[in-house]
């Protein structure tokens, strides 16, 4: 409960001191101080220490699972507030109502890690949603983000139809909203019950861009700021698979035996389309926004796969990717050219940066020794567990391949190719995080267990 | 006893040394150093084996085996680097370090006219030839008979490409060494066969455990040796590479294509009698081939202008004579014919490269002619030589041709008919070439012939020796019907001969006869060729039936067309076809595959938001419809996510 | 301790060398790490079986049930022998080349080094897996920055073939994983595994595409000759001489007592592609106008004959292989040393533009005729004795194979001969080709590596004997 | 029939024709005044159901609040029926069926659910639907959503703020 | 009243709006038919909880069950008020720029 209060106080502060503070830099101080607290606070939560002691009713139930899922988002938000704090100053005037709605975020972020209750879920996902349909708004004069705005806003609302659906049959079966599984024993589920399972499977999978829903995905990512994209494909994207896990985990675990099939479909799907559309691609950015994509379809194997495994897996698919991402969207930001091109020669210009890129992308593309390799073999290994050892698998591991490709097309251009970058000079806090989180990934990448052994100690 | 029979390992050691000096320090030696070291360390091999021999010859003597270390030790078999010493290697031992060393000596002279350090090359490869010679014929297994195998391959590869500057010598020398790994390829294989039937490769083993092999083993092991055999003793098909092996320096062809390297294949047969004995199939095969070989030799042979072309188709042809002598049984004839052939043969060579050494390198005959009068030691020799090839008693060849020769009539009368008749063929070219050669008038430039003159005395000497033997060589071997029981070569080999039931024994009267027929032909032949080209040397270019002649059969274009130049389009086909469009563009066309999907699906996310929504619907609408109504597509859905 | 020394000391001593400065520092600290690396895998040699120093095993990740367990038996031993060896040799013998950013290109070559020792020394499936990707990644980086005209896409082709074949292994991991009774990935648990039935061969498909990708076996070849030839020759030796027998090295360590049944109803057919492989190769290899491009595809025809001889379930063929592995590396690693210094003097590898070298520099020409002969398994050299061994466990396994096989022993005379007469043979005068100088350093490998070809060509005893550990249990494993 | 049906029925009939006209007017004001009527029926089912609460509620925030804002924004905007191209006829013709399949499909999923089978909605009778009980569970068991929607409010404000506001410096 | 007849009103209801959003090209329109579909969804949630309620209702005239489906009406009208001020926000930041609210307009971002 500390988490969801305290985000939530944080942001009004935020907003609120917006009208008192004129210098726009030092929003992101009280914003990295605020979070470093809210981490602090969620560690704590997590082993007993609430400050408030609310009773929770059959709405939330705070686990290990979700605060260690909290806690990751909340770090990463640390460290993107560090890289990209500079950034976010330059999106437009109203910087505190930015940071504002990253804490509402994260508000909506602790909520769906935390929910048994489908009412809880649906006001989490808009908690999240509607900050973001404001933040890729947010540079109103750029008509790009403008389209990027309202693309996701129809479609979110669109979506959150749908969901509303799903959620009202689930009602009409069950009389209530909750997702605990309510008996030991699995009943069938019934027509309209997987129905409704059906509509909030799309809902979700629309909101962590599986396909066939994930067509806001490229435009979005690439329309709104470089900054809030690199907020919205990491830390909320993971957090709605929080979401997404819960949902599946618990009562309808087994959605009439149909699940597997329906979503080993989406991934499928999800990997080819975010794959393959990202080879073609020209922008380092909308390629990284089908990367998101790509990796999405991989942590849809938790969902699939809905095991030990595969919350262990997905903990640390999520920090990986989370990590990777942020870094690289860190760096990108602050490029002048997004194409493939811009990068040609950075290694010469910056070479601790490429340095840092390179290990990220690496992490993506899942080579072993950084975390994200770890991550993609606790993703494969939860659903072999399953015991269906099929296509699935194996198009997953085609298209991880096929991910290599553009990943590396980035590295060829910073290492392999000759040209001139014109580069900000970057601070030694902005050099020391990217080293710091190349660190990370490649310590997790060797030893995960100094994340996972959380969810157990 | 025994005593130098065990020290049978410096035999080869010394070969090997005096490679490793020549090979290692050929910068800083002199050329006297180097020839007397090249020289010295055959002669040393010369002096062990002739000691070795006296041991051997002495009654009572048993097979010594030299065990040095283990080669080869796994769990199925071991290999041992071993070496036998018997009544048939220590034979072999002589001809080879005698008349090596008698080439060696040859070529102190007659080479040195190279700079230093090439000089030294030619003897280390000199001396690695007689090395891989000993190893071969010393080893106690064919394993190590197969290092040797090889490794007088090699030599051969070198040394005919001696003179690298000249492409067509290096062509040569690969043509050489290839056709010499066909036929390895042949024995390797035999190998194996014995390896995977007998786990053992040890002569002594082999041939004590042949019992249990079945007869189509032991005829297809037998035929895989004798195909190495007849890679390494040119016979058909693999002979081309011979007279090509021309190439190399004389005494290299004197010691290499004439008296040793080329014997291999029949010392290997010799060897494995025992199994060929119970092989009549490859008996016959291998009798048959080599009575090909030696009519066709003879034939392109009648053709032939060059000189040491002459010689070498005579090598093949003598060779193809060892091999019917192999196949009708007469091990022993074989074995005599080797050793005769040895002496005229390298007496042929060294005479010829005498001459050639004299007109500066000219090798055509037509532009020879009345040599004899300035050259007198090497006419002399010469000629006794090609009598003693062409069958002429009492010189050494008519010995051993006839012992050979009655065995085929033995056989088979065709056999005999053809090998009589390539015997007047023999007769024929060989004093074709002797009389365009020395008699006559000179025919070459006048510079040339102010050059003219006899060789030196490091060149005569081996020349007058192996003169001598050529004209006695033959005593070793007397026929029975001569003097019974005075057959001496085959008194001592007869341990290792395997005991075939007694031939039928030909009548003195039928013997007389066929001694008659073969030298009267022979002599015929010797008669026409002297009257016909001492006087008027054929000069204008073949035609007709002698044009084909003298492009060998197009054996070569045959072989060319037929197996070289299809290799090369294959290759190139593999190259440039499979390898580029198919096998690497399956490869790229994944990649492009991919690529092209992106292109194409990409155009899904046209940008507009209905469709997008107009997507979702659809796909929801699919998958309500997949899980409610699905049931019918369960099959194809279970392979997809299962 | 002696495997994780193996390890850590190139991937330290890597690291290191990012920082430092001066070229000449990083080239002598290369050449010092690595013969520290080569001291002690000597030393291993001396240590019998069962010697506590030759293992390693510490807690790593629970979760995945797998643990750093590295150990060292016999064929273990050989081929960290061979790395080890490579390594130093490679320094010396290119000392003279000159690097633009030298201390990354020594780092990247030293981590490949701990990713090849690690791969040969993990007995922990995928502790293994985890270094079989360590050692590919220092070598991309490595061809993409240093090698030649069109080193991107090409290397880029080099590592997605690889990698992707490395997915399907680490797909067959997953499904051994859960196979295991205590769901370990550790070798003594796996090698007694039994699958049901039908799986095993998907099982034995998933991971041998891994490791024929990586010999490679045909068809899965044709990223090699494009590799070697773009890539740094430096690299290329590594590749080469070391990298290739990874894949080797797999199928022996894992593939086939893992899986024995299915190797043993797949042998047919991974023998038969192999088989085609060595003659596929050995016929284009006769068409090629480059060196480092004819060195390649023989490389491919020798790996295809170890292939060939390592389904044989023969304990000869399995001796031969191992053998091999030491020979071939050694001897392709000269072959590449000339290569280099060649192509570095006279800048052309092209046969059509060279010739008469052995006019000029008659030293080299013999070191290289050696190596040469021995590329054709020349007895006396080393590679005789590995391909006869293996052509022995050929031949019992099938006649016919054997002797199609053996056609490649012809072909290989053929071009490398014909290499030999290009490059050496002829007149120098046709051609304006510089005198190619030995620096002392090359000179002194290549002498040394002919010395080693010889030795163990005349001597193999102590190297059969050293694998022979191995191959005793490997058969009883398979059989 | 009864009155109840009486009322069911013509307020169905009402809220599907209003839904139509809503996607079938040209004039956005007309859809607007369509999707009044609109929740005029959805009210009156709700009256049917005892749910006076949400009827007003509906009422006040829907056709009160909510479409006054987007009557004012068409104002704004002063759009009318010229200044809207129509879809691609195949467009919407896609539109459409997919619209149509889904209905079908949910329908008859939802129709051959069988524990639906017999099941009826309470009408006139019950009192959930009175404030007084609404109002009670909300502060009671639903305050932490309620508290929590709040959030929502605030961001939507800020939103509002942000993205409402003119004057921001940087060029595109 | 059966339920079906709830259930399949609010679906057709909730349909036309899913056939609005795909017809149309004005934005405003669209988000109008978005609307329609919430309230499609919440009509059938009253209807549940009528039909839950009636249940309980047979036994205890007082009960409560059923109640949720009301509250959670109440807090979809919450979220979506706060969605069409945003939402509206953003139509006409939109309008401000390019003096348009038609979605086949928006094409800057494809493929």
């Amino acid at each position: 409960m500390n988490t969801i209060i305290l985000s939530a106080v944080f942001g009004v502060v935020l907003m609120l001191s917006g009208t008192f503070i004129d210098n726009k830099s030092s929003f992101k101080y009280i914003a990295g101080i605020a979070l470093v607290i809210l981490l602090a606070l969620n560690i704590a939560d997590s082993y007993g220490y609430a400050i408030f002691n609310i009773k929770t009713g059959n709405f939330l139930h705070f686990t290990k699972f979700g605060f260690l899922f909290n806690s990751i988002c909340i770090a990463s938000t640390v460290l993107y507030t560090i890289l990209s704090g500079k950034d976010i100053e330059n999106v437009g005037n109203h910087v505190a109502e930015y940071f504002a709605l990253i804490f509402f975020v994260l508000c909506g972020v602790s909520i769906v890690t935390a929910y048994t209750n489908l009412l809880m879920l649906f006001i989490g996902i808009e908690i999240i949603s509607i900050p973001l349909y404001i933040l890729t708004g947010s540079d109103k004069r750029n008509l790009k983000s403008n389209e990027a705005s309202l693309k996701y806003f129809l479609m979110g609302a669109f979506s959150t139809g749908i969901m509303l659906m799903g959620i009202t049959l689930l009602y009409g079966t069950n009389g209530n909203f909750s997702v605990d599984r309510v008996s030991i024993e699995i009943q069938p589920l019934t027509y309209l019950e997987v129905l409704g399972l059906i509509l909030i499977f799309v809902s979700l999978s629309f909101k962590v861009s599986a396909a066939p829903f994930h067509f806001w995905t490229p435009d979005v990512y690439e329309g709104a700021p470089t900054v809030f994209t690199s907020f919205m494909a990491t830390i909320v994207k993971v957090a709605v698979f929080a979401a997404f896990i819960r949902m599946f985990e618990t009562r309808y675990g087994n959605m009439g035996g149909q699940t597997d099939r329906l979503i080993g479909l989406v991934i499928i799907l999800t990997l080819a389309f975010g794959n393959l559309t990202a080879v073609f691609q020209q922008s380092v950015k909308r390629m990284l926004a089908y990367s998101s994509i790509a990796q999405a379809g991989f942590m849809m194997f938790a969902v699939y796969a809905v095991n030990d495994a595969a919350k262990e897996g997905l903990l640390l698919y999520a920090t990986s990717y989370c990590l990777a991402t942020i870094a690289i969207f860190a760096v990108l930001v602050k490029m002048e050219d997004y194409s493939f091109e811009g990068f040609n020669g950075f290694a010469k210009s910056q070479p601790l940066l490429a340095g840092v890129l390179v290990v990220c992308l690496l992490s993506l593309a899942g080579i072993p020794l950084t975390s994200g390799f770890l991550a993609k073999y606790y993703m494969l290994a939860a659903a072999i567990k399953t015991g269906s050892v099929g296509i699935i698998v194996v198009m997953a591991i085609l298209f991880a391949a096929v991910s290599v490709y553009y990943y590396f097309r980035v590295i060829q251009s910073m290492y392999f190719k000759e040209g001139d970058v014109a580069y900000p000079a970057v601070s030694g806090t902005f050099k020391f995080t990217l080293v710091l989180i190349a660190v990370l990934i490649i310590a997790l990448g060797i030893f995960p267990t100094l994340l996972l052994q959380f969810l157990y100690f | 006893m025994n005593q130098f029979s065990h020290l049978v390992y410096l035999i080869p050691l010394f070969p090997l040394v005096g490679f490793l000096i020549n090979g290692l320090a050929r910068n800083s030696l002199s050329k006297s150093a180097t020839g007397i070291i090249g020289s010295g360390v055959i002669l040393a091999s010369f002096v062990l084996s002739v000691l070795i021999f006296l041991e051997v010859k002495s009654p009572g003597f048993q097979p010594v085996i030299v065990n040095l270390f283990d080669f080869i030790r796994v769990t199925d078999f071991t290999i041992a680097f071993s070496f036998r010493v018997d009544q048939l290697s220590t034979l072999w031992l002589l001809i080879v370090t005698g008349i090596g060393f008698l080439i060696h000596l040859y070529s102190t002279s007659y080479m040195h006219s190279e700079a230093a350090p090439h000089f030294a090359r030619f003897f280390a490869y000199m001396n690695l030839f007689v090395f891989s010679m000993l190893l071969l014929v010393l080893g106690a297994n064919y394993v190590i008979m197969f290092i040797g195998w090889e490794g007088v391959g090699l030599c051969s590869y070198l040394l005919i490409g001696y003179w690298f500057k000249n492409n067509d010598y290096n062509y040569a020398a690969r043509k050489a060494f290839v056709m010499n790994r066909i036929g390895d390829l042949g024995f390797l294989l035999a190998v194996f066969w014995l390896l995977a039937k007998l786990g053992t490769v040890d002569y002594t083993e082999v041939f004590a455990r042949v019992a249990t092999l079945s007869t189509f083993d032991i005829t297809a092991i037998t035929m895989l040796l004798f195909v190495g055999a007849a890679g390494k003793s040119a016979q058909i098909p693999l002979y081309t590479w011979l007279p090509d092996a021309m190439a190399g320096p004389t005494p290299v062809s004197a010691l290499i294509h004439a008296a040793t390297m080329v014997t291999a294949g029949i010392y290997m047969i010799v060897r494995s009698n025992i199994l060929y004995s119970l092989a009549p199939f490859t008996q016959a095969v291998v009798a048959t081939i080599g009575l090909a070989t030696a009519l066709l030799a003879a034939t392109i042979a009648i053709k032939q202008n060059d000189i040491k072309k002459v010689l070498a188709y005579s090598t093949v042809s003598q060779l193809g004579y060892m091999f019917l002598g192999l196949g009708v049984g007469a091990y022993t004839g074989a074995v005599f014919h080797v050793m005769t052939h040895a002496f005229f043969k390298a007496l042929l060579f060294l005479g010829a490269g005498s001459v050639i050494h004299a007109i500066h390198n000219e090798q055509d005959i037509r532009n020879m002619g009345g040599l004899k009068k300035y050259m007198p030691i090497t006419h002399i020799t010469f000629l006794l030589a090609c009598l003693a090839i062409s069958g002429i008693p009492p010189f050494s060849g008519f010995f051993s041709k006839d012992e050979i020769l009655a065995a085929a009539f033995e056989h088979n009368v065709i056999f005999w008919i053809i090998g009589v008749l390539t015997a007047g063929l023999t007769a024929f070219y060989m004093f074709r070439l002797y009389a365009t050669t020395f008699q006559g008038t000179f025919r070459g430039t006048p510079e040339q012939e102010h050059h003219l003159h006899e060789s030196p005395s490091a060149i005569t000497i081996p020349l007058i020796v192996l003169a001598i033997l050529s004209v006695v060589g033959g005593f070793l071997g007397i026929p029975e019907v001569f003097a019974p029981d005075s057959h001496w070569l085959e008194h001592f080999l007869s341990p290792l001969i395997a005991k075939t039931e007694p031939a039928h024994l030909l009548t003195h009267a039928t013997e007389y006869m066929l001694m008659g027929v073969s030298v009267g032909i022979a002599l015929i032949a010797i008669l026409i060729a002297w009257t016909r080209y001492s006087k008027k040397p054929e000069m204008e270019e073949a035609t007709g039936a002698g044009k084909v002649l003298a492009n060998k059969w197009y054996v070569d274009e045959l072989y060319n067309s037929v197996i070289a130049v299809p290799i090369q389009k294959l290759g190139g086909f593999l190259n440039n076809i499979i390898e580029k469009n198919v096998i690497d563009g399956l490869v790229n066309a994944v990649g492009k595959g991919i690529q092209y999907a992106g292109r194409q699906i990409r155009l899904v996310q046209s940008g507009q938001v209905g469709n997008y929504i107009l997507l979702m619907v659809l796909s929801l609408v699919l998958m309500i419809l997949l899980i409610f109504y699905g049931h019918n597509l369960n099959p194809i859905i279970n392979w997809i996510t299962k | 301790m002696i495997p994780v020394l193996l390890i850590l000391i190139p991937l330290l001593s890597g690291f290191i060398t990012f920082f430092l400065k001066n070229e000449r520092t990083v080239k002598s600290w290369a050449l010092l790490s690595s013969i520290a690396t080569l001291i002690v895998s000597l030393f291993s040699l001396g240590m019998l079986q069962g010697n506590n120093q030759l293992t390693y095993d510490t807690q790593w990740l629970p979760l995945l049930g797998s643990r750093f367990t590295v150990s060292l038996d016999g064929m273990g031993k050989m081929i960290t022998l061979l790395t080890a060896i490579s390594f130093p040799v490679i320094f010396a013998a290119t000392y003279k080349n000159t690097y633009s950013k030298p201390a990354s290109f020594y780092a990247l070559m030293l981590l490949s080094q701990a990713g090849l020792m690690g791969v040969f020394c993990a007995a922990d499936l995928l502790l293994f897996y985890f270094f079989w990707e360590l050692a590919l990644i220092p070598v991309y980086f490595l061809s993409s920055i240093w090698g030649g005209e069109r080193r991107i896409p090409v290397t880029f082709k080099f590592f997605i073939y690889t990698f992707v074949g490395s997915l399907f292994m680490l797909l067959g991991i997953i499904y051994v994983y859960y196979q295991t009774p205590g769901h370990s990935l550790a070798m003594s648990q796996i090698y007694n595994l039994t699958f049901p039935d039908g799986r095993e061969n998907y099982l034995f498909g998933l991971f041998f595409i891994a490791f024929a990708i990586k010999m490679p076996i045909f068809p899965f070849h044709t990223w090699q000759p494009d590799t070697y030839e773009q890539a740094p020759t430096a690299v290329t030796m590594v590749l080469s001489a070391v990298m290739v027998k990874m894949g080797v090295f797999a199928v022996i360590r894992w593939l086939l007592p893992m899986f024995p049944d299915a190797s043993h109803s797949m042998s047919h057919l991974v023998i038969l592609l192999a088989v085609i492989g060595m003659l596929y190769a050995s016929l284009i290899a006769i068409k090629q106008d480059d060196m480092k491009r004819l060195i390649a595809y023989s490389s491919i025809a020798h790996i295809g004959l170890m292939g060939a001889a390592m389904f044989t379930s023969d304990a000869a063929a399995m001796q031969g292989v191992m053998f091999q592995m030491f020979a071939h590396g050694i001897n392709v690693l000269g072959l590449w040393i000339t290569a280099d210094v060649i192509e570095k003097q006279t800048g052309t590898r092209k046969f059509s533009e060279l010739g008469g070298l052995a006019q000029k520099s008659p030293t080299l020409a013999i070191l290289f005729v050696t190596m040469a002969l021995a590329n054709i398994a020349l007895p006396l050299t080393n590679a005789f004795i590995g391909e006869f061994l293996m052509f022995s466990g050929l031949f019992k396994y099938n006649v016919w194979l054997a002797a199609i096989a053996l056609i490649s022993i012809i072909l290989a005379a053929v071009y490398t001969l014909w290499m030999v007469q290009k490059i050496f043979y002829g007149d120098a005068k046709d051609s304006n080709l510089p005198v190619v100088i030995l620096p002392n350093g090359t000179r002194l490998m290549l002498m040394i590596l002919v010395v080693v070809i010889l030795v163990f060509g005349v001597f193999p005893q102590p190297m059969i004997n050293l694998t022979t550990d191995t191959v005793t249990k490997l058969i009883a494993q398979i059989k | 029939m009864s009155i109840v049906q009486i009322l069911f029925w013509f307020l169905s009939a009402l809220a599907l024709m209003g839904a139509l006209m809503v996607v079938i007017s040209k004039n956005p004001v007309h859809s607007v005044l369509w999707l009044i009527v609109v929740f005029f029926a959805i009210s009156g089912h709700y009256v049917l159901l005892n749910a006076q609460f949400l009827a007003i509620v509906n009422l006040i925030v829907y056709a009160g609040a909510i479409m006054v804002l987007f009557l004012f924004v068409i104002m704004l905007m002063n759009l009318n029926s010229d200044t809207e191209p129509q879809k691609n006829n195949m467009l919407k013709i896609a539109g459409a069926i997919s619209g149509g399949s889904l209905m079908l499909i949910m329908i008859d999923v939802v129709s051959s659910s069988t524990e639906l089978a017999g099941k009826s909605a309470l009408v006139k009778d019950g009192n959930i639907g009175l404030i007084k009980n609404l109002g009670r569970a909300l502060f009671n068991e639903y305050v932490i959503p309620f508290e929590i929607s709040s959030i929502l409010f605030l961001s939507a404000m800020v939103g509002a703020v942000v993205l409402g506001r003119k004057g921001e410096a940087k060029a595109v | 009243m059966p339920i079906q007849y709830y259930i399949t009103l609010a679906i057709i209801l909730f349909c036309i709006g899913v056939v609005g959003v795909l017809t149309r090209r004005n934005a405003i329109i669209i988000f109008m038919c978005i609307e329609l579909m919430l309230n499609a969804v919440n009509l059938l949630l009253v209807a549940f909880s009528k039909m839950i309620n009636g249940h309980a209702f047979a036994s205890d005239q007082a009960s409560l069950a059923g109640m949720d489906g009301q509250l959670f009406v109440f807090f979809i009208m919450v979220v979506a008020a706060a969605e069409v001020s945003v939402g509206l926000a953003i139509i006409v930041m939109m309008y401000r720029n390019t003096h348009s609210v038609d979605i086949n307009f928006l094409n800057r971002l494809k493929n």
